[in-house]
């Protein structure tokens, strides 16, 4: 299920990410501990074990990779030191690399906007979601 | 001038004698020249007045000799130590190289002895030296007669002097001295400070000049193996004279080696050495390094310690680390 | 010169794949002393041992030289066949271009001329070979086990049933070791106690078993056949052949909180004590951090109560020296600290605990009398959850967990979460678990049986979070096969610790010379052909402290070592090494620097009269080596300055003809 | 690959109970390492004596390793101890008289650390290749 094309897409994420999914050993921690894991269509074990297999396009086409908090709680507790948020950084950052694919543009900001919004949330969200 | 003059050494030396205390007596007497002084062996009154000689030329350490001297299974025998012959006596007593019982040793106190070759340097064909007041003049066949400041004499091990204290004797003539803090590092700390090129440079060019005669091993009170691994075919390392730059390296590293932790850095091997190579700055590099890697060390300071490198404690430096502090002062 | 012959072995394709051979039989053909070279096939075969006897007959060899593997694998072999072959055994040299050259370089040229080069190295040492005998040292008929829990036990009953003495010698004041803190064990579910305690009584009531509890090994001198050993026997200020064991003081001492170590602190014990009922030897021990006669000198009640008057507070520490053939390391395990693991919450809750405190829950002799209770209120659990690999199979960080599978662990939750679901059939069991690991005999029936007849919840996927609230542990895990994440609100959290060496394990390999890996589990032999032996001759390995293993395997283990000490101690005389050194008595200075640096205290000096030159006799002092007790580290002949002391086997002409050899 | 590419010559004395053992795991685990490095087992580190490092640079050794026990694990006790002092002396000696100092190594690697032992050895041959030939301590007569 490997072609050429989602190859070298597998090569990009993990030179980006600097994680070797090989070393997983299907514990499923990282979901266990995951605190957004009911919002995300794949989970952290997933997201491994999909980019393992090179099959990186569903995983950018979803929504679950903006799920992530960042809380590094999955990277902190894996049994085998894998670092799952580091795959999903790597897979934001294919995202927003693509030609005019941005998951969020400024001026989508005002319509989600609620004050309780921490400041420093909206610009994590823009570093991560627009180039 | 010695602090100590002849005739109480030699009044001290015909009592004993009379007395039969010794049989004999170890003592300096004059060689080709008034400053070419050489050891003796004096059996008599007589001899000890026409013979004996003491002054500032009597750099000679009797501790080696007495390696063979007590073999001979006569009596007991009189030697004279300065200080730093005192550290060699016991370190040659911690090897058991002698036997206590058959010396008598008289502790002399020594204010430094002068060193012929610095004349030398500067005044041709010496008749006679003699000295008043901090000032040496010697008259020479050629140049006259030439002056020096006392202490522009002395050689480096009594510019340096390590200590001042007779750590063995059966009796002291004088008083006893101190342990000194001497510079005597200074030099090796220049050497350290070299490149590795400038440092491998000054080395070959003073290795290169050795001619393997041997006048450093012969002198050293470190160095009493009954038969030298350079001497014994069977080592796989003898040579005479070194047919090549490694050889004359090779001898002189594996000897310091050989004494490193029992040199107790008496000068000798420098003073006798034909060519003037400051052997001493090889075995002072290991006297160095092994107070600053293993705590400070002085070798013959008490009989019977245990040199560091017959010793070891769990937590030694790397030799990698050993190394690297040459970097910070290199 | 010598006559060798040279005999080069393709190994079938590990040598010959990267080495040619026949070049390097060819090459060696010409060098100084070879008189014979040829290869073959498998030279450790019955047939390539022929070919060196045949070549030995028909050639006069004096010298052979075997091209072939590590001489750490057949060594032995060649040396026996050169002495069948009439041959001295140290007339043999290995030329190692199997695992050092033919393994290690891809590249056929390279290697082969690597190989020609180790050869010849191997050639030129030959040449200087000369014939040695070993030297025949005493054997002490007496064993030292060191550690008394079953692995201890199983060695020293087996030795002993051998008609051998063993001393037992334990930390702890009674013998006993983990097992006796067990509840029942797997697979057949036997009360630990009732399996243990019958072989604690035949160790005490073996005459041929000296127990030294309450004591430790403090230094090992010597070698195999002659180990002497100092232990320090802990003061325990009660006279052990006084005190009958009747407990009379353990319930007056007024010193009461003192925490159970037996229980893993869960409960308390008095400042004098004996650990457990069926404890071996039955004698009370005082705790000295604790007794306040011993710390202020006011109180004395136990000395009052005692009837047999066996309380003695000017106990000292007693050292005894004892010599012993053989030493087995049973030093066993304990599960390794929780309190990295804050996403389990250990720290914070006392209802979550670790397998061996579940152990003592459920004993009948334990903290709570064998019902289990949540160690917070007392209160019956309903919903228990057992985590699975909590610090094994941990590559993360050192510190945090180890990298290998404790192995036992599966079977012992299994054996948990059936016990409890058979007693208390109200609660419900969960096990989160990467894989269940049930190999062997038994096993796998026994898991199942806990799945299917129990109805115990095994559910693939890792508790990632278990945070306390309101009495109540919020445990948060994903289900893998479900594609869920589950919220169980546990009364009871079971972790399943990994297991690691004993701490004292490391300390006694320093002093056994003994070799350790990375995870202070003692290293063997071999990993496959000599498990229970250490590369230290005369020291064995039995039960855990050579590796992660259950009860079966580590009395299986015991057994093993016990046959091999008592191999030993059958034997009257052992060979021993003959590369010892030996001092040229003519060079000797007898200056003692050698002296100083012999691990062994194997060089002594003697004044003797020397024949000199001129007719005169002198009397000179020389080292004399006793070559029983050397082992040839060879110390002493880099310390001899003028190279009198020399290494037979390893000699300094020797070595530097290899470095020749290597450098032409 | 170069025509006359420069090929250091490294001799390693190797103690027979730990670092030997290492060498031959990394062969049992094909670990690959310079043909270069020559090994030499020796009962124990203690038993290299400085004469047979000289000795091997005299005859063209461009390197020369000592591998022994972790200090503590000795099969001996001390006698890596022993090394540990020699060699300290020796290679500040060396360096004092101007000898590059990546020519001669003290490395301790276990029976069980064969990836340790191919990983020195390839480390330990490029510094000394990088090196280039032994000018300072050899000797002419020697030469191949």
């Amino acid at each position: 299920m490997q072609n050429k094309k989602s190859e070298n897409l597998k090569e990009q994420v993990l030179r980006m990410s600097g994680v070797n999914p090989s070393k997983c050993m299907r514990c499923g921690k990282c979901s266990g501990t995951c605190p957004s894991y009911d919002e995300m269509e794949y989970h952290p074990h997933q997201f491994v074990y999909m980019v393992e297999n090179g099959d990186i396009e569903t995983l950018m086409k979803s929504d679950s990779v903006y799920k992530c908090l960042s809380c590094f709680a999955c990277v902190d507790r894996c049994p085998r030191g894998v670092e799952p948020a580091k795959l999903v950084e790597a897979l934001r950052l294919c995202v927003i690399r693509q030609k005019g694919k941005n998951h969020m543009t400024a001026d989508d900001i005002p319509a989600v906007l609620d004050d309780e919004m921490p400041q420093q949330a909206l610009v994590s969200a823009m570093r991560k979601y627009s180039k | 001038m010695q602090e100590i003059k002849r005739e109480v050494l030699v009044n001290k030396a015909k009592e004993l004698l009379s007395d039969g205390t010794v049989d004999r007596v170890l003592g300096w007497k004059r060689g080709e020249f008034d400053y070419d002084v050489t050891p003796g062996v004096f059996r008599s009154a007589e001899e000890l007045d026409s013979g004996f000689v003491w002054g500032d030329f009597c750099g000679a350490n009797f501790s080696k000799y007495l390696v063979k001297e007590t073999a001979k299974g006569e009596g007991r025998v009189l030697v004279f130590l300065k200080p730093c012959d005192t550290y060699s006596f016991n370190q040659l007593l911690t090897e058991h190289r002698f036997d206590r019982e058959k010396v008598y040793a008289l502790g002399v106190p020594c204010n430094g002895m002068l060193d012929i070759s610095r004349i030398k340097e500067s005044a041709e064909g010496i008749v006679s030296v003699c000295e008043e007041d901090g000032k040496v003049t010697a008259d020479t066949l050629y140049d006259g007669k030439k002056t020096f400041d006392r202490d522009a004499l002395l050689p480096d091990r009594c510019s340096n002097c390590k200590s001042k204290k007779h750590v063995a004797y059966d009796e002291l003539l004088g008083s006893d001295g101190e342990v000194l803090d001497s510079g005597r590092f200074d030099e090796v700390e220049k050497l350290e400070k070299m490149t590795a090129d400038e440092r491998f440079a000054f080395w070959q060019g003073e290795l290169s000049r050795c001619i393997r005669c041997n006048a450093c091993r012969d002198v050293c009170p470190a160095c009493t193996c009954e038969k030298c691994v350079f001497d014994n075919p069977d080592s796989g390392v003898e040579n005479k004279a070194a047919a090549d730059s490694f050889e004359e390296k090779m001898f002189h590293i594996i000897r310091a080696f050989h004494v490193a932790g029992r040199c107790t850095d008496c000068g000798e091997c420098s003073r006798v050495c034909p060519q003037h190579i400051p052997l001493h700055l090889l075995n002072r590099k290991f006297i160095k390094d092994i107070d600053e890697f293993y705590g400070e060390y002085q070798a013959g300071a008490e009989v019977g310690s245990r040199a560091p490198v017959v010793n070891y404690t769990t937590d030694d430096i790397e030799p990698s680390q050993a190394v690297e502090r040459g970097e910070q002062n290199a | 010169m010598q006559r060798i012959g040279v005999f080069v072995c393709h190994c079938g394709t590990n040598i010959a794949g990267t080495v040619d051979v026949k070049a390097v039989a060819e090459a060696l053909k010409n060098e100084p002393g070879v008189v014979f070279s040829t290869d073959y096939q498998y030279m450790c075969s019955q047939s390539g041992q022929n070919m060196i006897k045949e070549a030995v007959a028909e050639h006069r060899l004096t010298g052979i030289v075997v091209c072939s593997c590590s001489p750490r694998m057949h060594e032995a072999t060649f040396r026996k066949t050169a002495q069948a072959a009439g041959l001295n055994p140290y007339m043999v040299e290995i030329a190692n271009i199997r695992e050092q050259c033919s393994w290690v370089h891809k590249d056929m040229p390279i290697g082969t001329e690597k190989a020609v080069i180790l050869a010849k190295a191997a050639v030129a040492k030959v040449n200087l070979n000369a014939p040695l005998t070993p030297g025949e040292s005493p054997v002490t008929k007496r064993a030292l086990v060191i550690g008394g829990g079953i692995a201890g036990i199983q060695t020293a009953l087996d030795i002993a049933d051998a008609g051998f003495p063993v001393d037992i010698v334990e930390t702890k004041p009674t013998i006993g070791g983990k097992m006796a803190q067990l509840d029942k064990t797997f697979p057949t579910l036997d009360c630990a106690a009732c399996i243990l305690t019958p072989k604690m009584v035949d160790v005490a009531q073996n005459e041929k078993i000296r127990i030294f509890s309450y004591s430790e090994v403090t230094d090992v001198k010597g070698f195999v056949g002659n180990f002497d050993v100092t232990i320090k026997r802990k003061a325990r200020y009660v006279k052990e052949d006084v005190c009958t064991g009747c407990g009379l003081c353990t319930e007056k001492c007024p010193q009461k909180n003192v925490p159970n170590e037996f229980n893993l602190g869960m409960d308390n014990r008095r400042a004098i004590y004996i650990p457990f009922a069926q404890a071996v030897p039955k004698v009370a021990t005082i705790d000295p951090n604790y007794c306040t006669m011993l710390k202020t000198g006011k109180c004395g009640v136990c000395s009052k109560v005692c009837t047999a008057g066996a309380i003695d507070y000017s106990a000292k520490d007693e050292y005894i020296e004892e010599r012993y053939g053989a030493i087995v390391a049973a030093t066993g395990f304990n599960p390794i600290s929780m309190e990295k693991f804050d996403e389990f919450a250990y720290s914070q809750s006392k209802d979550v605990i670790t397998s061996l405190e579940l152990e003592r829950l459920m004993n009948a002799a334990g903290p709570t009398g064998g019902t289990l209770l949540r160690p917070s209120d007392g209160e019956h659990p309903h919903t228990i959850v057992f985590v699975q690999c909590v610090g094994s199979r941990c590559a993360a960080c050192e510190q945090k967990g180890k990298e290998y599978c404790s192995k036992i662990c599966c079977m012992y939750t299994a054996k948990h979460a059936m016990l409890i679901r058979d007693k208390y059939p109200d609660t419900d069991v969960y096990v989160f678990y990467i894989d269940v690991r049930t190999p062997g005999k038994n096993f796998d029936e026994f898991y199942r049986r806990a799945v299917e007849e129990y109805g115990v919840h095994y559910i693939k996927g890792m508790v990632g979070k278990v945070s306390p609230e309101g009495g109540k542990l919020k445990v948060q895990a994903s289900d893998l096969i479900y594609g869920k994440q589950l919220h169980i609100d546990a009364d009871l959290v079971v972790l399943a610790a990994a297991i690691e060496p004993d701490k004292s394990a490391r300390g006694l390999a320093t002093m056994l010379t003994a070799s350790m890996d990375t995870n202070d589990f003692f290293t063997e032999a071999h990993p496959k052909l000599r498990p229970v032996e250490s590369p230290t001759a005369g020291v064995f390995l039995s039960g855990t402290c050579q590796g992660p293993k259950d009860i079966p395997e580590t009395v299986a283990q015991a057994g093993a070592a016990a046959s091999k000490v008592i191999g030993l101690l059958a034997k009257d005389k052992l060979l021993g090494n003959p590369c010892v050194a030996h001092s040229d008595e003519m060079m000797c200075n007898g200056c003692s620097t050698c002296e100083k640096v012999c691990p062994y205290g194997a060089i002594t000096y003697q004044d003797k009269e020397f024949r000199m030159p001129d007719r005169t006799t002198k009397v000179r002092r020389i080292a004399v080596v006793n070559e029983a007790v050397c082992q040839g580290c060879g110390a002493c002949t880099v310390a001899c300055m003028s190279g009198a002391m020399d290494l037979r086997g390893f000699s300094s002409k020797q070595i530097m003809a290899e470095v020749d050899a290597i450098c032409k | 690959m170069q025509v006359n590419e420069y090929k250091p010559l490294i001799v390693a004395f190797c103690c027979n109970w730990c670092s030997y053992a290492g060498a031959d795991l990394a062969g049992n685990n094909r670990l690959n390492y310079p043909a270069d490095v020559k090994i030499i087992r020796v009962p124990c580190s203690c038993r290299v004596n400085p004469m047979f490092i000289l000795r091997a640079f005299q005859r063209g050794a461009d390197g020369v390793i000592i591998c022994g026990c972790h200090p503590g694990d000795c099969h001996y006790t001390s006698g890596n101890y022993y090394t540990r002092r020699r060699m300290a002396l020796l290679f500040s000696m060396l360096d004092y008289l101007g000898i590059e100092r990546e020519r001669t190594r003290v490395e301790w690697v276990s029976a069980a650390e064969g990836a340790k032992f191919a990983a020195t050895m390839k480390d330990f041959a490029e510094k000394v290749a990088s090196l280039g030939e032994n000018k300072r301590l050899e000797d002419l007569r020697c030469k191949k």
